[in-house]
């Protein structure tokens, strides 16, 4: 056998030992690159960036533990970026798993990161209710009838920054993070369309494909994945360069990544020149 | 050819009817919305800081829901926004009788005329007053007319709904029915199921199983029930070859419809000696412990044919790749958008989307079953038109900035829209 | 009467259902939330069928001692001591009052042992088979596959760091064909032109299957039978 | 306990992966394991999460006093009763004499099921789809006509329809049809290469997810040489 037809027709277990080795490797070495942010995800920063300074920004977290590894560096990034530029958090969830999630955050990066935070005036937490798609069209017209509470059971009027909030449309922008439904389609659906409201987010990358449609007229942006965390965490380094010396969860985990999907890109072109060399084998001892 | 051609621009008239029945009752429907407002200035004695109170509330039931909803208007205090302008927000009071004691719903900020009670009981009158709040000071409204919340028997804001699932219905029916009557219809060569007997043939002659895999969701998915029917056709081609089928399944009541649909064509085929309870078995809920085990079978026992026909998630590429190692023809059918690229990348055949519910009529050969599918066809015709008429509509619009084609564009967007 | 009632359920059925989207009144406005509730029960009773037909399968196999026999012990083992664990929630809270899944019962244990590492560890098999079918798939053997590899390719190079070196030379009136911004558009335009047209024709081939499972034309709990 | 918990996770994670070398006696043991523990998990959450909750303290609220003490004040509601009596009824398939009784229970089921999707399908996916096409093919942002966003929307709107197209079942595809529908197949080529690229480095970090893991399980045993 020559050496093209062995190229062409390679045991799927050296494909599989060459993926575990892309992974491994950098893992071990901690190999990463840097990021470039596409359009998508640098509308999204933009958006953050050129708000004034404490405007409202809703953030639901709309995920549970198995996607945490995907979507949990988005939305550190988004909330640290939003405390930057001190703009006022309003956390919550559709996922009943969304609370805890939310709780990570808000203990790893506001409470963590930023101490002068003041609860009820810089951010607050309102946790999870039920009614999926159906809350979010209710809280366009009436947020206070359905969050009586925030997500501790203090009263929602004695909560400083909820006194100026109605509705959604008192929101400038609504940055979600979402593994499925009711998520970020349910977010543009039922409050973006109707409400007129800035939605974007971020997904896992599977069902970031079909989000698209709805960019960029009805959704601002779009983070898929890790790569999008990543690219998100690059446009904040790019304009924080305080955080080049922090560690960034997705830009670290693209390393082994980036480089898994190097080597499958260079099987295809492997796997195509061999197919074209037989081909043309195969034509000449026609 | 030109017959044919012929028979297309009929279909097409056809739709004329229904599409002008369509936008008159659009018409017709068109006005029905709420109420103006009155506008009353009740000027009471009051202190420096009390604020003016706010017009008396025009209050309704709340229209097309299930009840236990009455809607509440006011016209803002003259202090809201303007005058003193001190108002901070006003609270929502309600009481079962006119002079009675009034009790606080709810409050809302500044700004805001309108509140929806939802804590009502139905055919129970209520009154409603609007208090203007200043810090301390307040200015109640006078009381609202008497007024109950009930249900609705029809939301009018789905007429276009009503409108569009009768219109597709009509055509579905229509053509089962002409198909009933005898009328030859052209269905198109769908090729993953011309591979079907050929996958079936092939097992028999290698003496090897053929695996069927009805996808993993249970049966209140009707790619699933689109899945068991197909498995229908096919074990009875199974039946007369005499080749070992295994279906195992990941839902107990899968497992109760796959059998009862197994045994039935085995029976109709005349090989009830064939049947045994084996071929359909359950695993397991869980959907990796269905694919560990699927994989494991596969590698152990060697199918000539898989066919996953059903609702697929991640696992698609795991089957279609394991499947792939052992080398059996691979027929798959999904309408899992987000897991037909695997399939189409890994296997052999691939219903594609719509492809998979038209499979079990196109492999029933019932006509009934076939004149659904030129149904299904007439949608998409419906879906054209409106797209057609919809972005001819929108691109006027742009480069002529007509008003009067701008407000046939929106009514055209309007008829698509979940709430007409 | 056999064959005709259960067709007249089913019609009665999808209709109320169908209606339902039309009429807030009760009954109908819940009939959608109750009847997905009755499902699920109903399903816990399906529980019965599958489960005694799994531990069927397997002790048979055991009893005729078939090839591979001695697995089919793990399999009854790890079942049942589950289920009974499960049941009586063992370890957990006293009496039966705590959460199945309470900190420090034996069944949060066996999920955290057992089930999520297997779960996981089938689930990221994928990462390696995304790899072989990507090598198998993407060649140039026909147009459609050339279509598929060069829509893949385009997206995978975009997806990694590389994609922006790759073309980030080019002049800015050339900027649609920098691999990212391509990337992008690719998944903004045909995409999602090709997911809609998939969309719209699942819904008609959903509409027209619901038609005839209600109409019974196809009722596969009866069989395929005329 | 801890300790214990990672060491047969990671057991288990290599038994798993050792099936993609080729099949073996701890691929096997891990399969049946799994079958049986997971099978026996989805029980157990159908019981108490759905079955208690949903069934017997709906019907009669004492019941679950043990068990859920919040539900057992609730005022009882007695339609509940009628997914019971289908669950039974499913359940005579193992009476043979009355086993024709549980196509009842499958008809009610296989309707609600038509009912549902016929109602979801044809709201979000046929009429949503449809409205979202309906833009402008000519494209006027705010510095007047833009050719690319123009070519984006003719190639969104010629996608839809060619491949609304290729989906047409009653029409032979010849001639211009023939042409729209191949261009149909072509988009959709687009699509799903784009779809498969798009989603490759998201399994890739699952696999990461599980080296991890193993790299934790081997910190844990360098733990103790050192």
């Amino acid at each position: 056998m020559s050496v093209v037809e062995k190229l062409g027709n390679v045991d799927r277990r050296i494909i599989f030992l060459l993926i575990a080795l892309a992974v491994i490797i950098p893992l071990v070495f901690n190999i990463s690159f840097m990021e470039h942010p596409s359009p998508i995800v640098q509308t999204i920063f933009d958006k953050i960036e050129s708000l004034p300074n404490g405007s409202k920004i809703l953030l639901p977290f709309d995920y549970g533990p198995s996607t945490a590894p995907e979507l949990e560096p988005m939305a550190t990034a988004v909330t640290r970026h939003c405390c930057k530029k001190n703009h006022k958090m309003y956390i919550m969830a559709l996922w009943p798993t969304g609370q805890a999630q939310a709780l990570r955050v808000i203990e790893d990066v506001i409470e963590e990161e930023f101490p002068e935070k003041v609860y009820g005036t810089d951010y607050v937490h309102l946790g999870y209710k039920a009614g999926g798609y159906g809350l979010i069209n209710t809280i366009l017209a009436d947020l206070k009838k359905m969050y009586t509470t925030d997500a501790e059971g203090t009263h929602i009027d004695e909560i400083g920054m909820m006194s100026d909030v109605q509705n959604l449309r008192d929101f400038a922008f609504i940055c979600n993070f979402s593994a499925g439904f009711p998520g970020l389609k349910e977010w543009v659906q039922f409050a973006g369309d109707p409400g007129d409201i800035p939605v974007a987010g971020g997904t896992t990358a599977v069902s970031a494909p079909l989000l698209y449609p709805y960019y960029p007229r009805q959704m601002l942006g779009l983070m898929g994945g890790l790569k999008g965390a990543a690219e998100y965490e690059a446009a904040l380094v790019h304009g924080y360069p305080e955080y080049e010396k922090v560690y960034q969860r997705a830009i670290a985990i693209m390393g082994p990544q980036a480089i898994a999907h190097l080597v499958i890109i260079i099987f295809i072109i492997i796997g195509n020149i061999t197919f074209f060399i037989e081909k043309k084998r195969a034509k000449k001892s026609d | 050819m030109r017959h044919k051609r012929c028979g297309w621009y009929f279909n097409s008239r056809i739709l004329i009817f229904p599409v002008s029945i369509l936008s008159l009752i659009f018409i017709l429907g068109y006005c029905h919305f709420p109420e103006a407002q009155e506008e009353t200035f009740d000027i009471l004695l009051r202190s420096e800081e009390t604020p003016a109170p706010p017009g008396p509330p025009a209050v309704h039931d709340t229209p097309y829901d299930s009840g236990e909803s009455i809607t509440i208007q006011w016209e803002l205090s003259s202090d809201d926004g303007a005058g003193k302008n001190h108002v901070t927000g006003y609270d929502i009071l309600r009481s079962e009788t006119r002079d009675g004691e009034y009790q606080l719903i709810s409050s809302v900020t500044k700004g805001v005329k309108e509140y929806v009670d939802t804590s009502t009981k139905d055919k129970v009158d209520y009154y409603y007053r609007v208090r203007a709040r200043a810090s301390e000071f307040f200015a109640d409204s006078s009381p609202s007319e008497a007024v109950q919340s009930k249900q609705q028997w029809y939301n009018p804001e789905r007429s276009n709904l009503l409108a569009i699932a009768v219109i597709l219905s009509f055509f579905i029916i229509l053509y089962i029915s002409r198909a009933k009557r005898g009328k030859k219809l052209f269905i198109r060569r769908i090729a993953g199921l011309e591979a079907v007997d050929e996958a079936v043939g092939r097992a028999t002659e290698m003496g090897k199983p053929i695996l069927y895999v009805p996808g993993i969701q249970d049966l209140d998915d009707v790619q699933t029930v689109a899945g068991i029917t197909i498995l229908g056709s096919l074990a009875k081609t199974i039946a007369k070859y005499d080749t070992k089928l295994d279906v195992p399944v990941s839902r107990s009541m899968v497992l109760a419809a796959a059998r009862e649909t197994v045994k039935q064509s085995y029976l109709s085929a005349g090989r009830p000696d064939a049947y045994s309870d084996d071929i359909v078995h359950y695993v397991t809920d869980e959907q990796f412990g269905y694919v560990a085990f699927l994989d494991g079978t596969m590698v152990r026992n060697k199918p000539a044919a898989c066919f996953y026909l059903g609702s697929f998630f991640a696992e698609s590429l795991i089957l279609a790749e394991t499947g792939n190692s052992i080398g059996a023809i691979q027929v798959a059918g999904t309408a899992q958008p987000a897991q037909l690229p695997f399939f189409v990348a890994a296997c052999d055949y691939t219903l594609i989307g719509e492809e998979l519910f038209a499979a079990s009529a196109y492999l029933s050969k019932e006509p009934r079953a076939l004149g659904s599918l030129k149904g299904a066809d007439a949608g998409k015709v419906i879906a054209l038109m409106f797209i057609g008429l919809g972005v001819t509509l929108e691109t006027l619009r742009v480069l002529t900035g007509s008003p009067a084609i701008a407000k046939a564009s929106d009514f055209i967007i309007r008829l698509v829209s979940l709430r007409f | 009467m056999r064959r005709r009632i259960p067709i007249i359920i089913t019609f009665i059925v999808g209709t109320a259902l169908i209606m339902a989207m039309f009429i807030p009144h009760t009954p109908f406005s819940s009939l959608d939330e109750n009847l997905s509730v009755y499902f699920d029960i109903i399903a816990v009773f399906a529980f019965i069928l599958g489960g005694g037909n799994l531990l069927r399968v397997h002790l048979e196999k055991i009893q005729k001692k078939k090839r591979d026999w001695q697995f089919s012990i793990v399999t009854v083992v790890g079942f049942l001591f589950m289920l009974i664990i499960g049941f009586f929630k063992v370890g957990g809270p006293p009496g039966l009052s705590g959460d199945f899944l309470a900190e420090g019962s034996w069944f949060r244990f066996m999920f955290e042992a057992v089930f999520n590492p297997l779960q996981a560890t089938m689930f990221s098999l994928l990462a390696f088979f995304v790899a072989s079918a990507a090598y198998r798939a993407f060649r140039a053997k026909t147009k459609e596959a050339t279509i598929l590899l060069i829509a893949a390719f385009i997206i995978l190079v975009g997806r990694t760091p590389i994609g922006h070196y790759f073309t980030s030379w080019l002049p800015k009136q050339l900027d649609f064909l920098h691999v990212p911004t391509l990337a992008s558009w690719i998944m903004g335009w045909p995409n999602t032109a090709g997911q809609r047209a998939i969309m719209i024709g699942i819904a008609l081939g959903v509409i027209a299957t619901s038609l005839r499972i209600i109409l019974g034309i196809e009722r596969p709990y009866l069989g395929a039978e005329k | 306990m801890y300790g214990l918990q990672v060491w047969i996770g990671a057991l288990l994670t290599l038994m798993i992966f050792s099936f993609l070398y080729k099949d073996n006696p701890f691929y096997k043991f891990a399969e049946h394991l799994f079958v049986g523990v997971s099978a026996a998990y989805w029980m157990v959450v159908g019981v108490w999460g759905t079955m208690v909750p949903n069934m017997l303290a709906k019907i009669h609220p004492p019941l679950v006093r043990n068990v859920l003490p919040a539900l057992a004040t609730a005022e009882p509601e007695f339609h509940y009763i009628i997914p019971c009596i289908l669950g039974i009824l499913l359940l005579t398939r193992l009476i043979t004499p009355i086993a024709w009784l549980s196509r009842w229970a499958l008809a009610f089921i296989i309707g609600y099921t038509a009912g549902v999707r016929f109602s979801r399908y044809l709201q979000s996916d046929f009429i949503g789809q449809i409205k979202s096409s309906l833009i402008p093919i000519i494209s006027v942002g705010d510095g007047g006509f833009s050719i690319g966003m123009t070519f984006s929307h003719i190639v969104l709107t010629v996608g839809v329809v060619c491949g609304l197209i290729y989906f047409f079942f009653s029409k032979e595809h010849k001639g211009a049809f023939g042409a729209a529908s191949r261009v149909g197949i072509y988009i959709l080529m687009v699509t799903f290469g784009a779809s498969f690229g798009y989603t490759v480095m998201a399994r890739i970090s699952l696999l990461i997810g599980r080296m991890s893991f193993l790299g934790e399980w081997l910190g844990v045993i360098a733990g103790w040489f050192s």
